[in-house]
Formats: C-alpha cells, sequence, structure tokens
C-alpha cells in the first residue's frame, strides 16, 4: 500500500488499541503458556514456573484457568464450564462468556460433548474420553504449603522427594482427630514421585484422576504455576495402611431431583429447623439423569 | 470475531503436539494441509509455534545446519547458542556424534529446565510386539506402545535413554517425519530398544 | 510532536514513492533502567505503535510513545527518507525539523524555568 | 418442594454489571472526559500506571473513569490490557543521570551540586481546605499562570545535567560495593515472563518493587522504619522528572529515541551493618513510573531491607516482601472469598461429622 492511500483512509483516526486479538492473549503469551503444559505433561505433578499474565477476571477467580484455555483452545473447539459442578453458577457463566466473546467458540453444558472443560472444585461424573481436555482452576498449587509456608523450602522438598514432614502431618492428624481431617485438595502422589495438590476438588473426585484417559492441566494465575497428570498416569491418594483414604460419607442421601445415590452431593438447608435435602453438585449430570428418571 | 489464520494455524500444531506429548508413542499428522509435508516445512511449523526470543535453540546436523539455524531464527526470532544451553535442540541429522548428551536436563529443583528435542528423522510408524525398534511404557501409555523410526541412529536413542535415566531430570522428544507426522516421548517414558 | 507539526511535514514527503511495508500496530516495550549498582532490571512497559515503510531500497522504521499510527507512519517514513539517498529532500526534512525540535526546545525550556525557581539558593557568608 | 439453584446466574450477572454502570452515571453533573482525568488527576493516573505496570496516560485515564475512581481496579484494567498486546523488545537501560529535572533534592547535604531544586511538591504547603476550588474556572486559572510566567525570564536557566549524589560518596571510596555488578550485558531478568522464585535476583527484586501497590509497600517500609528493621534511612537523593526511552534500531542497530516517560527516582543512604573492614555506607535504590516519591522511597528503603544477610523482621525477609506487595494479587485472592466454596465446604462438613462420631464412638470401635 501507498502512503497517500492510508494516509487518505479515515478509518487510520481510530484508536489501534481498541481491537482485541483471537483468545484475547498475544502469541508471544500463548507460546510461553505452551511451552510450559508440554514440560508439566512431561514430569506429571510437577508445578511448572510460568509468567502468569493479568487477566480481566480477578487473581484467585480462574485466571489460571483461564490462561490454558485460551492457550490451546481453536475455533473448532466446544468449551464447557463449569464451577462447584454447576454450569449456571455466576463464575462459570462469566469465564464461559468472556471465553465465548473473545473466540467465538461455541459453549455446552453436556459434558459429553465439550473437547475442554475449564472447572473450578469438580470434576465432572460422566467419564471423560481421550478427546477430552479438562483445566482445573487452583488457588493454591503447592501441596506442602499448609506444612511449610517458603517456596525456597518446598522446592527443595520436591527436589530430593523429601516428603517426610507431609506424612508425619498426617499421622499427627490422625493422633488428634483419630481420622485425616482433610476434605478437599486431599494430597495425591503421581507417578509414583511427586506429592501434588489436586486442586480443592472433593475426596470424591480423586478416584477419578487414577488412570483417566483424559488429560487434566492444572493452573494456578496468582502464584504463576501449571502442572498436569497425563491420562493412563498412577494417581494415588496418601493414606496409610491402618487409615485409609475415605471419600465423603452421604449416607444413603438421594438427589432430591433427579433420584442419584451415587454423585456428590450439595447439602440444602430447607429451613431454621435444619431440615436438609441434597442435590447433585454436577447440575450437567443432575440434568441427565433426571431426563432418563422421566422417560 | 475472525481469527488470523497464522494464530489458528500455530494453535492447531499445538494442539497436535500437546496431544502427542500427552500420549506418547502415537502419531498424529501436523495439519491436514496436503503443502506441509516437506521436511523443513513440518519443522519450520513446529519451530513457529514454540520458539521465540524468550528461550534458545541449536541445530545439530551436517550440511545445511547452518541455513536452518539461519531459516528458523529469521522466522521465529529466537536467539541461536551451543547445545549445552539450548532450550531447544534440533536434530537434522541420523547422528549427533555425543552432542546430545550435552543437552540441558534441569536441575533437581528445576527439572522443566531441560531441553525439548526436535528430531527430524524419515518416517515414523506404528510397530508391533515381534516388529519394533522402540518399546515404549509408562504415564500417557495404556499398557505399552511399538515403534518403527527411520533416519535415526540407535546410538541416538540410547542417549535419549541415558539422559532421562535420573528422572524426574531429562529431556523431552518431538519426532517429526517427512511425510508431516509427529510423535513424541516425553522423559517418563521407559524406552526398550530391539 | 503536535497533530500541526505532522501536517507540516507530511506536505514534504513524496507520498506516491513510499510504501507502508508494515502498517501500524501497537505493541509494548519494556523500560529497563541502571539502578546505583548499575544492575539493569524492568520498570515496567510502555504503550508503543511501531510502523514501517520504504522508498525504493531504503527501509524506514518507527516507534513512538502511545497509540499514535499516523505519527508513527510518518515518522517511519522520515526515517526511510533518511536511509535513503535523495540528499535534497533530506534538507529539505532537516529545515522542516529544525524549526519545529526549535518551538518544542523553547517550550521545554520556559517550562523548566518553573522548577528552576524553586531552587534553593544558599547565599555564602564570608568566614571568619 | 426443594428449591435447587441451577439456572439464573447469567441474568444475574448481566443485570449486576448495570447496576454497577448506573451508580458511576446517575449523578446530574456533566460526564467526565477521559482529558480531564489525564491532565487533572495526574497523580493518580501516575499511581495507577506504575501499579498497572503500563506508560499509557490515556489508557490509565480511562480505566480510571470506567472504575469510578477505584485505584486497585483501575491498575487492574490496565495489566489485563498488557496481556493482549504483543512485547516487542526492551529499551536501552535509562539513566537517572539523564533525567530532565523538575524536583530533586537531597536530605544528606546541604547544598548539593546543581542545588535543591523543590518543584512541584506539596511538601512545605499546609494542608488546609483550599474552599476557592469549589469555584474554580478557566479565568481563574489563566490568571494564575499569567502571573506565575510574568518573571520567569529572570530566572536562571537549569542545568541540562544534575550530578549523582551517590557519585560523590563513590568517588570518596565511602560505599560498600558488594552488589555492584560488573556490566550491563547481563541479561535481564522480567518477572512479567518468569515467575517469582527465591532468592530473587537484584533485577527481578527491583521490577517486583517497581510494580508494586503504593500502600502496601508503604506499610512494610514503615514497619522497618519504625523499628522491626535496621535500615534507618537517609535520602541521598530524590529526583522526579523524565526519563529518555531510547531503543536501538532494528536497521541500523544505532540508539533511536522514542520519546521520554515521567519517573521518580530514590536512592537512600544507610550505615552498612557488616562487622569486617572500615564500616561503609549501603544504599537502597527506589524508581517507578510517574510522580511518586512514597513509592519511590518505600522502595529503596526495601531495596536495602532486603539485602540483609538474615532476616530479623518481616521487610527484611525478601520472599515476605515480594510476595505481598502486588496490589493486583493481593486484591484478586481477598476478593475471591467471595466466591461460592459450597462443594469443598461439603467437604470439611463430611471430616467434621466424621472425626465426632470417631471420637463419640467408643474406643474399642475406632481400633
Amino acid at each position: 500500500m501507498h502512503l497517500k492511500q492510508w494516509l487518505n483512509d479515515e478509518s487510520h483516526d481510530d484508536r489501534l488499541t481498541a481491537n482485541y486479538s483471537f483468545a484475547f492473549l498475544d502469541e508471544g503469551t500463548k507460546r510461553e503458556i505452551r511451552r510450559k503444559i508440554l514440560k508439566a505433561i512431561a514430569i506429571p505433578g510437577y508445578q511448572v514456573p510460568f509468567g502468569s499474565r493479568e487477566m480481566p477476571i480477578a487473581r484467585g477467580w480462574g485466571t489460571g484457568g483461564l490462561q490454558i484455555t485460551l492457550s490451546i483452545i481453536g475455533p473448532r473447539d466446544i468449551l464447557k464450564v463449569i464451577d462447584q459442578g454447576a454450569d449456571d453458577s455466576v463464575n462459570a457463566v462469566n469465564i464461559g462468556r468472556f471465553v465465548n466473546r473473545v473466540t467465538g467458540v461455541s459453549l455446552t453444558t453436556d459434558t459429553a460433548d465439550a473437547s475442554i472443560i475449564q472447572t473450578r472444585h469438580r470434576i465432572p461424573e460422566e467419564p471423560l474420553s481421550e478427546e477430552q481436555v479438562l483445566v482445573l482452576q487452583v488457588p493454591i498449587p503447592e501441596v506442602l504449603r499448609t506444612i511449610e509456608p517458603s517456596e525456597k523450602e518446598t522446592r527443595r522438598m520436591h527436589a530430593e522427594a523429601d516428603y517426610s514432614a507431609m506424612w508425619l502431618y498426617l499421622y499427627e492428624d490422625i493422633i488428634k482427630y483419630r481420622e485425616i481431617s482433610i476434605g478437599s485438595r486431599y494430597p495425591v502422589t503421581v507417578n509414583h514421585r511427586y506429592i501434588m495438590d489436586p486442586s480443592p476438588i472433593p475426596r470424591w473426585d480423586i478416584s477419578k484422576l487414577q488412570m483417566a484417559k483424559n488429560l487434566f492441566i492444572f493452573c494456578a494465575g496468582r502464584e504463576k504455576r501449571i502442572y498436569a497428570i497425563p491420562p493412563y498416569t498412577e494417581v494415588r491418594p496418601l493414606e496409610f495402611e491402618d487409615h485409609k483414604f475415605r471419600v465423603e460419607d452421604f449416607k444413603g442421601a438421594v438427589c432430591s431431583r433427579c433420584g442419584s445415590t451415587n454423585t456428590y452431593l450439595d447439602e440444602i438447608v430447607e429451613n431454621e429447623n435444619g431440615m436438609r435435602t441434597y442435590s447433585c453438585s454436577d447440575t450437567a449430570y443432575c440434568a441427565k439423569a433426571a431426563l432418563r428418571k422421566q422417560q | 470475531m475472525k481469527p488470523m489464520d497464522h494464530e489458528i494455524q500455530t494453535q492447531q500444531v499445538f494442539r497436535t503436539i500437546m496431544r502427542a506429548m500427552g500420549y506418547p508413542g502415537t502419531i498424529h499428522r501436523l495439519l491436514n494441509h496436503p503443502s506441509h509435508k516437506t521436511r523443513t516445512s513440518s519443522l519450520q511449523l513446529v519451530a513457529e509455534t514454540l520458539f521465540d526470543q524468550d528461550v534458545t535453540f541449536c541445530v545439530i546436523g551436517d550440511q545445511g545446519m547452518r541455513e536452518l539455524e539461519d531459516i528458523l531464527h529469521k522466522l521465529t526470532n529466537c536467539p541461536v547458542t551451543e547445545p549445552s544451553l539450548a532450550d531447544f535442540l534440533v536434530m537434522t541429522s541420523p547422528a549427533s556424534g555425543g552432542k546430545l548428551l550435552t543437552a540441558k536436563t534441569g536441575i533437581p529443583e528445576y527439572p522443566d529446565h531441560g531441553a525439548t528435542v526436535l528430531f527430524s528423522v524419515e518416517s515414523l510408524a506404528d510397530g508391533s510386539a515381534s516388529d519394533f525398534l522402540v518399546r515404549l511404557t509408562g504415564p500417557g501409555i495404556l499398557g505399552e506402545k511399538y515403534i518403527q523410526i527411520q533416519g535415526l541412529d540407535r546410538e541416538e536413542l540410547c542417549h535419549l535413554r541415558e539422559l532421562n535415566s535420573g528422572y524426574p531430570l531429562g529431556i523431552d522428544s518431538i519426532f517429526i517425519d517427512q511425510q508431516g507426522c509427529i510423535m513424541c516421548i516425553p522423559r517418563t517414558a521407559k524406552i526398550q530398544l530391539r | 510532536m503536535d497533530d500541526k507539526s505532522l501536517a507540516r511535514l507530511r506536505r514534504l514527503l513524496p507520498l506516491e514513492e513510499i510504501s507502508v511495508t508494515k502498517a501500524p500496530e501497537t505493541g509494548l516495550i519494556m523500560m529497563t533502567a541502571r539502578d546505583c549498582y548499575d544492575t539493569d532490571f524492568c520498570l515496567g512497559e510502555i504503550l508503543v505503535t511501531i510502523a514501517e515503510t520504504q522508498i525504493e531500497n531504503a527501509k524506514g522504521y518507527s516507534m513512538v510513545l502511545g497509540d499514535n499510527p499516523r505519527k508513527a507512519i510518518i515518522s517511519a517514513s522520515l526515517d526511510a527518507i533518511f536511509n535513503g539517498n535523495d540528499a535534497k529532500l533530506q534538507a529539505k526534512i532537516i529545515r522542516c525539523l529544525r524549526a519545529i525540535d526549535k518551538r518544542h526546545k523553547n517550550q521545554q525550556r520556559t517550562e523548566s524555568l518553573l522548577p528552576s525557581s524553586t531552587r534553593v539558593q544558599f547565599d555564602a557568608m564570608p568566614e571568619g | 418442594m426443594a428449591y435447587v439453584a441451577v439456572k439464573g446466574g447469567k441474568v444475574a450477572i448481566e443485570k449486576a454489571a448495570k447496576c454497577m454502570e448506573y451508580e458511576r452515571i446517575k449523578g446530574a453533573s456533566s460526564p467526565l472526559e477521559v482529558e480531564q482525568i489525564k491532565d487533572q488527576l495526574s497523580l493518580l493516573v501516575d499511581r495507577v500506571m506504575g501499579e498497572g505496570s503500563l506508560y499509557a496516560p490515556d489508557l490509565a485515564a480511562l480505566a480510571i473513569k470506567q472504575s469510578s475512581g477505584d485505584m486497585l481496579e483501575s491498575a487492574f484494567i490496565l495489566r489485563a490490557y498488557r496481556t493482549t498486546q504483543p512485547r516487542l523488545g526492551f529499551t536501552l537501560p535509562g539513566q537517572a543521570g539523564e533525567m530532565r529535572i523538575m524536583r530533586r533534592i537531597s536530605a544528606a547535604f546541604k547544598d548539593i551540586p546543581g542545588g535543591q531544586v523543590l518543584g512541584p511538591t506539596p511538601d512545605y504547603s499546609l494542608r488546609l481546605m483550599d474552599f476557592d476550588l469549589f469555584e474554580d474556572s478557566h479565568k481563574r486559572r489563566q490568571e494564575f499562570i499569567q502571573s506565575l510566567f510574568r518573571d520567569i525570564c529572570e530566572i536562571d536557566e537549569m542545568p541540562e545535567n544534575f550530578p549523582k549524589i551517590v557519585e560523590l560518596l563513590r568517588k570518596e571510596n565511602l560505599l560498600e560495593e558488594r552488589d555492584r555488578k560488573g556490566s550491563s550485558d547481563l541479561r535481564v531478568d522480567d518477572v512479567t515472563r518468569g515467575s517469582l522464585t527465591f532468592p530473587a535476583s537484584r533485577s527481578v527484586s527491583l521490577q517486583s518493587m517497581a510494580r508494586g501497590e503504593t500502600g502496601g509497600m508503604l506499610l512494610l517500609a514503615y514497619s522497618n522504619m519504625r523499628g522491626y528493621g535496621n535500615v534507618h534511612p537517609t535520602v541521598g537523593e530524590l529526583r522526579v522528572g523524565f526519563m529518555p526511552v531510547n531503543i536501538l534500531h532494528p536497521y541500523t542497530r544505532e540508539a533511536y529515541a522514542v520519546g521520554e516517560i515521567k519517573v521518580t527516582e530514590a536512592e537512600i543512604i544507610s550505615q552498612s551493618k557488616t562487622s569486617e573492614g572500615t564500616p561503609k555506607f549501603t544504599l537502597g535504590y527506589g524508581l517507578c513510573f510517574g510522580h511518586n516519591e512514597v513509592k519511590a522511597i518505600s522502595m529503596a528503603v526495601l531495596d536495602r531491607a532486603t539485602q540483609a544477610d538474615e532476616s530479623k523482621a518481616p521487610s527484611e525477609d525478601q520472599e515476605f516482601v515480594l510476595s505481598h506487595i502486588d496490589g493486583i494479587e493481593s486484591m484478586g485472592f481477598c476478593n475471591h472469598f467471595k466466591l461460592p466454596h459450597y462443594v469443598t465446604f461439603q467437604s470439611s462438613l463430611d471430616r467434621i461429622r466424621k472425626t465426632q462420631e470417631v471420637w463419640d464412638a467408643p474406643e474399642a470401635v475406632v481400633e
């Protein structure tokens, strides 16, 4: 183009800065995150530091998961976003809307239809396939942070696979409570090497990590760490011979909506007398099950 | 919003590499474009997807290695360095003359500093229990995986095994063949050679 | 550089001979600074606009502060002219730039007189 | 029938954003122009650019308008914007010695070469309400400016360059130089492209503080000044002015001037604590975008404090300081506790109920 032509084009009076690129992130950012994802896959459970970028949602609200999603997503993907298992949770809706706006990809609530699922605090009840990637938002990636505040020290512990302090912590927990008192964020050993924080998923979901067909990518935006569990990988919760890992016990409670007895349930306080009902935390699964029941 | 073709192309290439890294030993076509078949163009696609000014690379090969270095540098703005410092090694000849052994394998605190090696080979194919060059087991592999690799000396695979013997230290490999297919062997994969 | 100066420069450019090889784009340049121990560090990024042009074989490049595509493209054109061999055109542009620069310097000088007026004046007392 | 919340989030989100927008525009006053914010709230713009880590006055002013003046939100919008823009490279290292000075003072010496230049500062004015500003008019402003420039010709011109005070001390061999790096060819670490790891290099430490939140840095620096630390700073030199921005021209490989940006620089002097050898001074360095003296001085104090061989106070612990001064991160994490946590809460409930059960059960059953 000649300069004259360029200068005469009035559209060039507009601000250049008002345009966003495909998937929001600039290409350099995507390249860095992509490189780090590959390293995370190659060293299962190891936390790869990365230069987490500031996203238009606040740190702690899923910026890590969002950066992963935006770095891997293409126009043909179908995205599902959930928070606490629900598709319609406000933060999930907000993230889904944003990704749709900057990529144009379609959104779904059906777990089986999605090629990428971004989630906070849950793994869907429906088993995933080799064609799917689960992206988990992580608030605190360092599994050893509870027992050791210094990053320098936890790095050393991981480097030397020196996990005695973690085992001691669990042991003392049992002495104190006669049970392991950890609720969610239950530590797991990945590929017989690294102890890893599976993000604040309930213990109920831990077994879904073991020898899964799909890839799991975890990302903490604020703490700037990416880690992964490849498909078909050994993932074991920490436990003792005489104190086994146990999942949440709903004592035979049934989902009031679909009647499921084999899902993770939300406990709903109905009135001041403390009357409780239960419903599936995974709302998409619940909707499918309810439909099946009707038919 | 209409995405730029180039952005979409590198996204697709990345997803293929990610898939290959997640499922070691599986062979994937880089792009479904017939035009991306030559050796250099497949290498270029991978380089464009992963290289930039924030990392370094180095080509190990015989003839044409300087030219290739030049092409990749111009394409990606990625600085060239020596094999022992490079984040990415590009191997274009069947033998490295031991240079591969100098690759970075990371340090215990940061094993991710280990290099990624792009092996440019003749061809990749699935093998079988009776007919294979490499047998892989480990994360990402359900049971075991048999591979045939043409155009790479057996010794280099021995080097690879040696480099990855101190897990989690090690290097991660991406094999790219002349038909535009790729296959990955991350450091977690146990390599058995025939 | 204000709009008026840009317009003046634009009139001197051989518009039809200049081709836009890279249309203006915004981006970030990382500002580095050197501390009191001679350590260079990243201070923060600056929003800039870049552009590239060409006249015959001479390439021109520019980077200007802020989101300013028109200034970027004219600066790149000037750069191309100074990387070329048209001495007559160069001289004409230098004259224009000098005038613009003079006005700019004058303005800066006047502005700097204000802080200068806040300089604390210590009067030396004769000793003893 | 039990009420189960499954749908409705989408509509609520859209309405909530609109509610916020309504709060911003519902007043009867005329719309605020971005230019007005840039010109008349320039210190706010400076602070937002510093904490947003992006020098772009127009965009900073826009962010301030958009966020109804919430400083953390504005800096956040600016930071997030960076993510969409390509990185074009690095400038040549800017040198404070080459600054075009607006203000420059030293607390260490009464008179200094080049003189004390007070420049624009509220330091020596009384913090009395100026009720005249209720009736701020163009006319009043013009008159003020005219009177200010009336006698300007009689004023001596500013020197082109001011010598650095710490260089005077350096020449006398009064400075400890253990942190002095030999050359500038060392690759500059960039924390926005990696992640903060410890111990952090000097360049990473300075960068993290340059983008830190003023209030957080002041708090930590103040704790040190008050006694939880041992820096006892003297402001060797404080400069406010314009620093030239130069890059290497991609074709000619010569220095190319892009423009200049406003920065604040502080160098604090502190007595060295090392027991060996002759006592010397050590330095702390602060530099930030825009005019923000509290931040530059706090940064210099923290720079000095985190050089301590062993940390005896939070402000002397590099990891503690650098991990907690980022406004965008701390604000985000604080706000995230508003997100639903009922899955994890359910999990905790289960554990507490279970442990209670175990405790209440007879011992024999437990074993």
